[in-house]
């Protein structure tokens, strides 16, 4: 009377649920260390731009001064000194924020994470301040 | 898995995936058995999960249940030897807080040695040097050897075993109706409800490990299971208040255990009894009692933060009348419903202690071996489980 | 209390590839103070922050300020595509994509580098 | 087990559902309505839905109490164990499977993919604790035993950004119980687990997101450890960079 073996059941498994690429740049849900994930790569990115436009408009010096001087008037012009100010913040932050990653990151300080991180963004941000103020002001430098 | 037996011609289906169904299928699989075991819900869904995580040395038993206590201590020498590494073997303290309770002490104490379980007086100084966090009023203590387990991940190396052993462990199938012709059980028909779909498993025998589920089980069979689902609360709050397990010494009444869970400490228990298994409560009442009487044993306890509360169905064996939980027998008892109900193929195991699944598990495969005419003697007691990991390698 | 063999009793696998985010912290360290010279000496001394052309020409002539821009160019550039790969490797491409990459950042880095090179050039002997 | 609820409010589940055979692109979700009080939680909820509403819903649960560690989710996008994440009090609650683990049925995640990856490091379950000074072992006890922290139940994996869009990734559970190991080797040599974990898709995938230490239920770290471990790593090659003849 024997009674046929039940075969063992592997049920096909359904895709996970990833948050993928969009999810770096998903905030709900996050954080402050997903933040700064975030916010790191974002700066990263934007860094990596700004190197290739710093480039094409250094270019221009090779046409002479005219070219030159007339795009050092535009870039003096208040929009343009509101996008150093983000570019100023980015790099700051993005600074900041690899010392925090690179100090924890080879385990010298794992457990001052939080404060380390605290310390960039508030670092960052009154750096960034003082800087728009100066940038803006017009007078810089020592 | 040393299974030197020629394969059983047998297959049996097991219902119920807690602590026992994973046992009896490790069992029945050293002995050559075919095995199928199905769980509506995850593994140790049930009963078995939300135990308190005491690995009894049956001291609480000694006085008023010898034969439990001397199953536990049995039980506990075995699962050590089975289970290397899954228990936190740090002894257990009885703790004296009334004069009552120290009045119970030689009683309980020649009780335990009585029934070989080792028990040794504790000065109040000891006691406090060993834990800290003891209520600094207790007059003594008693030592003895319980331990911690993992309600889940200990009952989870059987089905590892038993797994690997060739059974076939199958959670999230539910039994919808058993394939009864003229009293013969001839198998059970389920949902698998990952897809849905119904299927039949013929089975040679099938036994009902359903815990204080067995009587909606036994029920469509037209067989009748003196079981009674007694639910008991227990609280667990944050901080590892002890290492030891700590009891208060006196005869069994309501949240009279602390057991060390990580980096939590779980109260227990309370005791009152339901008919549907499925629907306990969490009475705050009770909630409150354990926090006052762990609070007697450890005072830390009674300003923790609560990290949960919830409720267990103990499946209580006895007669219908019985109202408080207490009183009903903790062993257990395999029903063969041929002899009960003159239904045949179909076998009950219920009642019983998280601590004595193997024991059970040996007691109901006896009982099967009688039914089909096999001679094959139980393994478990020597043959080493895997690690609980080992039941999700592929 | 025995525990039986673990997977992590097999024998020693041995070491790898040095792990590129070392290399990544050195570089980002390098930064930190080459990004400094060069702000300070190209931005904040001057007052209004840029300079006209002859200012610069005249600035370009001192052989130190062009050493100090070109390891900040090789630098930064390496740093960047290095973080431009690490996103890359997180979109889970296979490991033959992935050495494709690698090699394509590295082609983009050096040239890079040659353009910023050849436009100092460029740039002194036009003046 | 329901909670009898006394002053209850209704609250709506957004429970996502998966059956085999399901189209894998289309998320399909049923709403449920369910009656909460105020210490009911997202996995009493989810009891009282099989019992009354749907038995087809699946979940993982077994200990009721954050110790066991089966009934991780997604509630509302952020992980947490379901047994002691109470119902949080808005209208609509979403109930999600973990993340970055193949699903196999409603809310059942795939734990064997956890698990080839937290296997590797062979971290044992209980481990001889010194954590607790004032303790002394019982008479006859020579060391207080305890059981690791990590309830494996694979929140840190699916609260993890780098786990979010690369499988190879070997993940914070299984790096952090890699570090137990190395950390407190207790006689074993700690050379081979270091070594599996010193490796791009190990240690040093992690970019310091610090999600899975801030979702961790039992307070493990794992990102704490994850960079001890490239600490442990880092000094190791050093070492082995100025051992010259030494052959490790």
């Amino acid at each position: 009377m024997a009674s046929p073996t039940v075969e063992p059941r592997r049920p096909t498994t359904g895709p996970a649920h990833r948050r993928g690429l969009v999810g770096w740049f998903d905030p709900r849900g996050r954080r402050l260390g997903g933040l700064a994930f975030i916010l790191n790569r974002l700066t990263g990115l934007g860094l990596v731009l700004y190197l290739y436009l710093h480039l094409m408009i250094l270019s221009m010096l090779i046409q002479g001064p005219n070219a030159w001087d007339d795009f050092v008037d535009i870039a003096l012009s208040p929009p343009f000194l509101a996008l150093d100010v983000v570019l100023l913040t980015g790099m700051l932050f993005h600074g900041l924020n690899g010392i925090r990653v690179g100090l924890v990151g080879l385990g010298v300080v794992p457990n001052r994470q939080k404060a380390l991180l605290v310390a960039a963004l508030v670092i960052a941000a009154l750096v960034a301040f003082v800087g728009a103020l100066r940038i803006f002001a017009g007078e810089q430098g020592g | 898995m040393t299974t030197n037996l020629p394969r059983q011609p047998f297959h049996v289906a097991i219902v119920g995936g807690g602590g026992t169904g994973g046992a009896l299928a490790h069992d029945l699989v050293l002995r050559g058995f075919r095995v199928t075991l199905v769980e509506r819900g995850e593994l140790t869904s049930g009963t078995t999960g939300r135990h308190h995580g005491l690995l009894h040395s049956g001291a609480r038993y000694a006085v008023k249940d010898r034969e439990s206590a001397v199953e536990c201590i049995e039980e506990r020498e075995i699962l050590r030897r089975v289970c290397p590494g899954t228990f936190e073997e740090n002894d257990g303290l009885f703790v004296a807080i009334t004069d009552e309770d120290v009045a119970y002490e030689p009683l309980f104490v020649e009780s335990c040695l009585a029934s070989g379980i080792p028990a040794r007086r504790v000065s109040r100084e000891e006691a406090l040097r060993l834990e800290p966090h003891l209520n600094p009023d207790l007059k003594m203590a008693v030592q003895v050897p319980d331990a911690t387990m993992d309600a889940m991940r200990m009952p989870l190396r059987f089905f590892a075993s038993a797994k690997a052993g060739g059974a076939v462990i199958r959670p999230w199938t539910a039994v919808t109706e058993l394939l009864v012709a003229d009293h013969l059980v001839s198998g059970i028909r389920v949902r698998d409800l990952t897809n849905g779909v119904e299927e039949e498993i013929q089975a040679d025998l099938v036994v009902n490990a359903t815990g204080p589920w067995a009587e909606q089980l036994a029920v469509m069979a037209g067989c009748d299971v003196p079981i009674r689902p007694s639910p008991g609360v227990l609280l667990a709050v944050r901080g590892r208040w002890c290492n030891m397990v700590v009891n208060r010494l006196h005869p069994s009444g309501d949240g009279d255990i602390v057991v060390p869970q990580r980096g939590l400490s779980v109260v227990g228990t309370s005791s009152w009894v339901v008919d549907d298994p499925d629907d306990l409560g969490v009475p705050e009442d009770h909630v409150e009692r354990m926090y006052a009487e762990g609070a007697a044993m450890i005072p830390a306890i009674r300003t923790a933060e609560r990290r949960a509360a919830w409720s267990a169905a103990r499946p209580l064996i006895g007669s219908r009348d019985a109202d408080s939980g207490r009183e009903l027998s903790r062993t257990f008892k395999c029903f063969d419903h041929r002899e009960t109900d003159g239904v045949e193929g179909f076998v009950t195991i219920s009642g019983g202690k998280g601590t004595t699944l193997r024991a059970m598990a040996e007691t109901t495969a006896d009982v099967i071996c009688r039914k089909v005419g096999v001679e094959a003697p139980c393994q478990t007691r020597e043959v080493v489980t895997l690690p609980h990991t080992a039941y999700y390698a592929a | 209390m025995t525990v039986e063999k673990q997977p992590a009793d097999r024998p020693d696998a041995g070491p790898r590839n040095a792990p590129v985010f070392v290399l990544q912290v050195i570089s980002g360290a390098a930064l930190l103070v080459l990004l400094g010279l060069h702000m300070v000496a190209q931005h904040f001394v001057v007052p209004t922050g840029l300079r006209y052309y002859e200012d610069v020409i005249a600035w370009l002539g001192n052989p130190v300020v062009i050493a100090v821009e070109v390891a900040f160019l090789v630098f930064v550039t390496y740093h960047a595509l290095v973080g431009v790969r690490a996103i890359l490797f997180d979109f889970g491409f296979s490991d033959r994509a992935e050495r494709r990459i690698t090699l394509l950042l590295w082609i983009v880095g050096i040239a890079t580098i040659g353009y910023g090179v050849a436009l100092f050039a460029a740039i002194l002997n036009a003046a | 087990m329901t909670e009898t609820v006394t002053n209850a409010r209704t609250t709506r589940l957004v429970v996502s559902r998966r059956k085999e055979g399901d189209d894998p692109g289309a998320l399909r979700y049923d709403t449920f309505d369910v009656a909460v009080g105020p210490s009911t939680t997202i996995l009493d909820a989810l009891v009282a839905i099989r019992r009354e509403l749907d038995p087809t819903l699946t979940f993982r649960h077994s200990c009721f109490h954050a110790s066991c560690g089966t009934c991780g989710m997604r509630v509302d996008g952020r992980e947490g164990l379901a047994c002691v994440t109470p119902v949080p009090t808005r209208d609509e609650v979403t109930v999600e499977p973990l993340g970055n683990l193949p699903v196999v049925s409603d809310l059942v995640v795939d734990m064997n993919v956890f698990y080839d990856e937290f296997d590797e490091a062979g971290r044992p379950l209980v481990r001889a604790d010194d954590l607790i000074p004032e303790c002394a072992p019982a008479e006859g006890i020579d060391q207080v035993e305890r059981y690791e922290d990590c309830i494996e139940c694979g929140i840190c994996l699916s609260a993890c950004p780098v786990a979010g869009s690369d499988p190879r990734y070997v993940g914070p559970a299984a790096l952090a119980a890699a570090w137990r190991l190395i950390d407190e080797p207790r006689g074993r040599d700690p050379g081979p687990v270091l070594s599996l974990m010193d490796d791009e898709q190990g240690a040093w995938r992690c970019h310091l997101a610090w999600e899975c230490s801030e979702a961790c239920p039992s307070g493990v770290d794992p990102a704490a450890a994850i960079m001890r471990l490239r600490g442990a790593a880092a000094a190791a090659r050093v070492r082995r960079l100025f051992s010259f003849g030494g052959n490790r």
